[in-house]
């Protein structure tokens, strides 16, 4: 998946939670800093990475709160270096300013959200409650984050690569947005070795003392007239420019009538229940989207533009529904089906609703 | 679906069901399977009860989450009540009948009981028993190669403790052997 | 003259009340209550040895031990 | 509790220990040996013994504590995890006539809540804070706490804190007096009965000096957390005798009740 | 428009900024409480409020961040208390862990937010850049803010009154959401005064010690089996029935071809632009939604059921237009004018855009 | 400068003195009389005299001098209001090999960002803080701040600062001065000549103690601004000596070079 | 659209532009109108110059900020350069003419000059030169009477200063009658 | 043997440097910089006085004062 893959020849399998697969693959992607508070369902992550990083000649700081813990991402983010945050939803909505800044700023960092019940304390449990935060903005003004949806331990790894290398190519903040079943599930994982960070990486901005050159600024503020606007333009052909980097598993889609679209651990349980239904003769196929900025839509238009009915199911109220239906509007609509966060998903509960959108108009 | 099986483990916390959840996830790992775990996650941990879900398959595996399992591993009488209703018709269901009411079981599904405490005393320690009972399992369902399983014993059990490896294998066998 | 009880539905079996009892009566039960823990007691011959210090029920996290003197014998104990 | 003959007395006899009615009649989901059982009675006692009890209003923070609000019968809110003390402002600030307490964990008032209760402190806001330090984050499974002594073993510092890389252990009974709106600021054990009873002394000068309408109160208890500190509860209560209080001095820090007048 | 109307009889009009408008509305409306921390352009709320809440029996309190604000805001409401806090875009950021504590344990407060340019520090300048934040959710979790944009000082007065109405009514958080222009511009105000708060209010569950009855609760944090579920299916509820408090302003859209759909300053600018193209005969008219949460969707639906074609036009890259789009679909699309966050729009900036439109597909 | 023939030196001529070549040779934004002129210029010149200048990174914080990366010309990046602690641990931990300094206001530090200072200072990061006391938010026009004192008329207390309402004002150097990671902490201010020779010691120690590892430095610098308390620059710097000093002490809190030994 | 009117009045931070918009803001409202004010806001604040827009209508007002405006009131040269070339043709502006360099004037719009430094001076003080040109627009637009722009005084100067009130007026009528 | 150079486009007019010259010779022009600031001088006839003792120059928060001595006068000033 990561465009710099380097196969270290030995694909042996370790199994491992989601959670040390993200922690894994972010060591594996170079990852030098970790800053982070704790919160359930992830403390795996900064836990593996106080042991595992000043091995790696890294530095881990348990920050004194989320808001801190995104602003040391940014400085080290300042610095070039290659840094992670990792939360739960409470702490995620801690860090919203200093994402908007980040993203205002331009500066590259991989923040990872195992998305747990809401709103407010909520539960511990897994929820996709996060999605509009994550893709729309929680934070001010107009600005994207790129945003990873894995839906299985390897996904956790390959995506915490992926995420790295995202991040310093566009110069901004990455997302991966899990929850707590990736985040609790083991499952077996093949562990590869990228190739290394270049040492050239951000060498053109990062910083690390004016010598020999003139000194460099990393700032969100533009007072002078029209620069705040040509910062948003540049900004936004950036996010223009990223939906190259759109992707999506598309599962048995060809000759399905019902296209259902789900997103992460809701993904790989839709897929069960799909195959369930296939098997007893409904044609139903899933386009489960890993990124969600950039959404796939242009796979879901084309989909739609083939007669195809749709359905979105996610683990929330109803967000990514409204992705869905804005790529393939004037064409089709999507049904929804949305499982509450607070209750246990299983593919059992997605047979009814999907048996249902393939009735429907 | 030339192979799939999945199934929950469970009983009270100190019966180590997560552990040989962990070893069967090993084990079809190690049979070059696909495989997934979850332990219940949430408020219950606290309580005295524990469960876990293990799938195991040669596609790649949808939902780690099983509402209607196709096998259970009950290991204590509340366990039975609370899986035994979920299972689906036809599968199996090992029971540690040392602690479990056999009597209860289902004539809609294949029941498997098991002394496992009383065998496993009998190999010298009761702590044993969740071993009996996956060997039990382990002949029951076909699932892996117990050979297999028995290889993994050195992934679950730590460097510490690996002298206690031979008797947790026997135990498997034991309860491979009860069950046949 | 005093006695102390043990709710054994709130104990858990911390142990600490047995640390503190100046008569050194406490000891644990081999008693599992339902939540599973193996709650506290003083054995009922040694029973006649209690103060009534309320030491115990101070301690006691789980609030799971009530004190009990004969009116006689008040002044030395209550907090 | 339930009804028991055994707690029926005999017409000579009488309770030596009165547990407070405010105090809920259900066991704790707490573990064995966790001092927080013993800190949610002693504010249940004070708030009876001020009679104080159906003008209180509790503000629960996020630790293992959450939970409070099942044991102590009086009026609560949840803040969001360290900011109990802002809360607990807005609170005192809307009815200035009610009794407004938080009940904060080390992590959340140490960590996260470091501005909120060093400002509220500050501002002498009239409310009570009962801050539970057990040098560590509970409810999260044992992750270093601000208060984490050195060489403390957790699972966000695996080595043992080292000064170093984290710093020292906060102290903060001496940081929460220095600041001017403060009343009263001191620090306590709940390891013996003996500092159990100063202890219960302190949660009641902290609550009193908020009626009398002084300024900010505070106390701190030290506390025992044995699962996470990976001992039993009779070795917990010695290490907070050997460890945690030759680091954290047991004592008042500020009383404006003796001598330094009126706040 | 608030439900509470009773009129002094003396309309005398004072002539004050929108900002000060949003002061003297939140004390008619009975506000008891303030917290806030300064930020430009919206201080004038704080100071008014800080000289003049202490006269009217009321608490003002410059809180130490934004963050502590909105819990302070939260304490407040849980005690029953009409509060208020206000800030701009990089302190609204800060509250997100609050706002959405406060909407899941259904805790009543008002939040202004005067909309600066952003992402991060951005300029002092208007913009709509927080829409998202607002309307979507920028905190965790599935929850949603009655969300009030006023265009005139009149507005900023008369929907403060009803934010704190809506508040109290449905126990949920209120946004209003201003920007640079609104806050700073003058105009003539009528103030008027809303009938009492009545001693009723919130008595059946605020926070006041558990005298002569159970304690109560107030709480986000749901842990039993389903609760968490059970919680969000009834704010869903909640949700579904605010939908009848949308409301809007129509301008010439009887014989419209094209609606104009904008909000806020930007709706009031726009009208100027309609004015004008009416002047040389074009037949455009203007939907200014005054609620952003409930949108007034099934209203612009309706437009679209006669024929009519749409434009929406924001002072950011495009974010109201995706409710838009949602509410007509199936019909037809809008089409999109974004004015930079960081230039200053004027009504000459929308004529070719509104042209483009009209000749549009 | 541009060039001037005033400045043009005889043969017995030199200049008697410098200005570092790190200040940038443009106008400031300030308003007349304001301080963080001079304080800026004292960063300069130790920066110079330390020879660090290209190796240091500014984080650059929320306030009137925001724009300190348009005078001193050394990489730098903007911190969110308070958090430039944070910002500069980033900074650090991702560069040991560089020197790492915050320069922040009394609103940015002593309000927003005090759990963020705190912690910084706590953990022993070795970065180096300039602090910017004005008693007053300057860039937002004026209002309260931590620092502002009793009886200090602001546009949000318009009455004066109240202790009953808003508390005391905050002595950070003090606190600083106590917590575990700092090696240095100290008060200055920049009215006079006198103490601007002291105040840029102070610096120089306050990047010292970076320089050679031995932790937290931090140097408070009492500041006028003339158009807040709405006075001349004249009787600002009178305001400095008589209400300011008394209140925050000049001194040295701490310093480990000096005894407590390595921190 | 029976009454419209918006100006753009511009001059130097003291020369006291925000405070006559105010004044023909108050004026408008006291006579029954409609009127918008809105200061130039942002980073310009901090700079030597300063202006503020008026809109006057008995319409509600759309845009309080206008691109193209109808009027202007241009107390310093830089003003001038500024906003002229925004002025709609056939507008008028009046130009201090005391400041500024009248020649410049564009024949396609209207332009009354005053030298409103002067005039004031004669009147006793030379800040009052913003009321001399409020007059001086008052009279070329016929916006408000000026008679409601002398009442309105009260409503711009506090009570402290209510002494100046007359003076002021003054000034507005030597303006007005300067353009007549 | 010393003087002091002001660059008026820097002077912010605050006067604070009239406020430190041990001798009392700055003093406000009467002229205005493009910034519209009133600069502070020292009058021609009054430069002899100056000893180049650069207080002026250390508490110019604008940086506005360049200070010069001739050789000899070196010792006494420079900081
Ligand atoms: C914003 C946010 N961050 C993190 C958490 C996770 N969390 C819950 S409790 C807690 C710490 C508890 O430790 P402490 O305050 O010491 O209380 P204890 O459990 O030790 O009594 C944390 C980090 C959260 N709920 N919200
Ligand atoms: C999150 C956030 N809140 C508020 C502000 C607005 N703000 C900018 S600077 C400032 C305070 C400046 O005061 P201080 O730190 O004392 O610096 P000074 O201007 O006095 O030098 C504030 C509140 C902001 N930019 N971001
Ligand atoms: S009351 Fe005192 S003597 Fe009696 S059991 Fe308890 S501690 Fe022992
Ligand atoms: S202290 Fe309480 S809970 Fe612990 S053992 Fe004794 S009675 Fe049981
Ligand atoms: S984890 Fe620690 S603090 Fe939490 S309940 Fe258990 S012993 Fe108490
Ligand atoms: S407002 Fe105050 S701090 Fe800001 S530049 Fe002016 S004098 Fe300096
Ligand atoms: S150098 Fe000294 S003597 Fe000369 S002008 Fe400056 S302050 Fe006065
Ligand atoms: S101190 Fe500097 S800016 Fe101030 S008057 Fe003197 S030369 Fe000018
Ligand atoms: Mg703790
Ligand atoms: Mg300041």
């Amino acid at each position: 998946m990561p465009h710099n893959t380097t196969d270290t020849g030995t694909p042996e399998r370790i199994f491992i939670k989601g959670n040390e697969a993200i922690a894994h693959g972010a060591l594996a992607a170079g990852c030098r800093c970790y800053f982070g508070y704790p919160i359930t369902p992830q403390n795996d992550i900064p836990e593996m990475m106080s042991y595992a990083l000043p091995d790696a000649g890294g530095e881990f700081v348990q920050a004194e709160s989320e808001v801190a813990s995104a602003n040391m991402l940014l400085g080290a983010a300042a610095a070039g270096i290659r840094a992670l945050t990792s939360s739960s939803s409470p702490g995620i909505s801690l860090m919203q300013e200093a994402i908007s800044y980040m993203a205002g700023s331009e500066l590259p960092g991989v923040i990872v959200n195992m998305n747990r019940g809401g709103p407010g304390l909520g539960d511990i449990g897994p929820s996709q409650g996060d999605y509009f935060q994550s893709v729309k903005g929680g934070g001010h003004g107009d600005y994207k984050l790129l945003v990873l949806a894995p839906a299985t331990c390897q996904e956790c790894y390959d995506m915490m690569v992926q995420a790295f290398d995202l991040a310093f190519k566009y110069r901004n903040p990455v997302m991966v947005l899990g929850d707590a079943i990736v985040g609790q599930m083991k499952e077996p994982v093949t562990p590869w070795k990228p190739a290394a960070v270049p040492a050239t990486e951000a060498a053109d901005w990062r910083l690390e003392g004016a010598k020999g050159r003139k000194p460099r600024l990393l700032k969100s503020l533009f007072l002078e007239d029209g620069a705040l606007a040509g910062q948003n333009r540049h900004l936004q052909a950036k996010y223009a420019a990223m939906q190259a980097e759109a992707k999506a598993e598309s599962f048995l889609t060809e000759d399905a009538e019902l296209i259902v679209v789900a997103y992460g651990s809701i993904g790989r349980i839709a897929k069960s229940a799909i195959r369930k239904l296939r098997a007893q003769g409904h044609k139903v196929g899933l386009v489960r989207p890993q990124t969600l900025f950039p959404f796939p839509g242009p796979l879901l238009r084309g989909l739609a533009e083939q007669g195809k009915r749709f359905l979105t199911i996610e683990h929330n109220c109803g967000q990514m529904v409204e992705d869905v239906r804005l790529s393939i509007r004037g064409i089709v609509d999507s049904a929804f089906y949305g499982h509450m966060p607070g209750e246990m998903p299983g593919s059992d509960d997605f047979l009814a609703p999907i048996l249902d959108a393939m009735g429907g108009k | 679906m030339a192979l799939y099986q999945d199934v929950i483990m469970a009983g009270f916390g100190g019966q180590g069901v997560m552990l040989i959840g962990n070893l069967l996830a090993y084990a079809g790992m190690n049979a070059g399977l696909n495989v997934t775990y979850i332990p219940v996650y949430g408020p219950e941990m606290r309580g005295g009860t524990a469960n876990c879900t293990v799938v195991v398959s040669d596609e790649d595996i949808g939902s780690p989450i099983i509402q209607r399992p196709k096998s259970l591993i009950v290991m204590n009488q509340p366990s039975l009540d609370k899986f035994q209703p979920r299972l689906e018709d036809g599968g199996v269901q090992v029971l540690n009948s040392s602690l479990v009411d056999a009597s209860q079981a289902e004539a809609r599904v294949r029941t498997v009981a098991v002394p496992a405490n009383d065998i496993a005393d009998k190999l010298g320690n009761t702590k044993m028993a969740n071993m009996v009972a996956l060997g039990a399992y382990v002949r029951a369902t076909g699932v892996v190669d117990l050979e297999v399983v028995k290889k993994s014993l050195t992934s679950v059990i730590s460097a510490h403790y690996s002298h206690l490896i031979p008797k947790n294998a026997e135990a498997l066998q034991a309860g491979f052997d009860h069950a046949g | 003259m005093s006695r102390v009880v043990f709710l054994d539905e709130r104990c858990k079996g911390c142990l600490l009340c047995t640390t503190v009892c100046p008569k050194g009566i406490i000891v644990q039960s081999s008693r599992f209550n339902r939540q599973g823990y193996k709650v506290a007691e003083v054995p009922a011959d040694a029973m006649k040895d209690c103060t009534g210090c309320a030491s115990c029920a101070l301690i006691c996290p789980d609030v799971a031990i009530r004190v009990i003197k004969s009116r006689k014998a008040k002044k030395a104990g209550k907090e | 509790m339930q009804a028991d003959e055994r707690l029926a007395l005999a017409d000579d006899e009488q309770m030596a220990f009165e547990v407070p009615d405010v105090l809920v009649d259900r066991a704790t989901h707490y573990c064995p040996g966790c001092h927080h059982g013993i800190a949610h009675r002693l504010v249940a006692e004070v708030l009876e013994e001020m009679g104080v009890v159906d003008d209180t209003i509790c503000v629960a923070s996020i630790g293992c504590s959450v939970f409070i609000y099942n044991y102590l019968a009086v009026d609560s809110v949840e803040a969001p995890h360290g900011r109990a003390p802002a809360v607990a402002t807005g609170v005192k600030r809307g009815r200035t006539d009610k009794i407004v307490f938080t009940y904060q964990g080390d992590g959340d008032l140490a960590s996260i809540g470091l501005a909120e209760v060093m400002h509220a402190a500050n501002r002498g806001e009239r409310i009570t804070i009962v801050f539970v330090n057990n040098t560590v984050y509970g409810m999260t499974g044992g992750q270093m706490a601000p208060t984490t002594l050195i060489g403390q073993k957790t699972t966000t510092c695996p080595g043992g804190r080292c000064r170093d890389r984290e710093g020292m252990p906060i102290r903060m009974a001496e940081i929460i007096a220095g600041l001017g709106g403060v009343a009263y600021s001191a620090r306590a054990s709940l390891d013996s009965v003996k500092n159990i009873r100063a202890a219960k002394k302190a949660v009641r000068k902290a609550f009193d000096v908020q009626q009398q309408g002084l300024g900010f109160g505070f106390v701190e208890l030290l506390s025992g957390c044995p699962t996470n500190w990976r001992m039993d509860a009779v070795k917990a209560n010695t290490r907070i005798r050997e460890e945690m209080i030759p680091y954290f001095p047991l004592g008042v820090y500020k009383d404006v009740t003796e001598g330094e007048g009126v706040c």
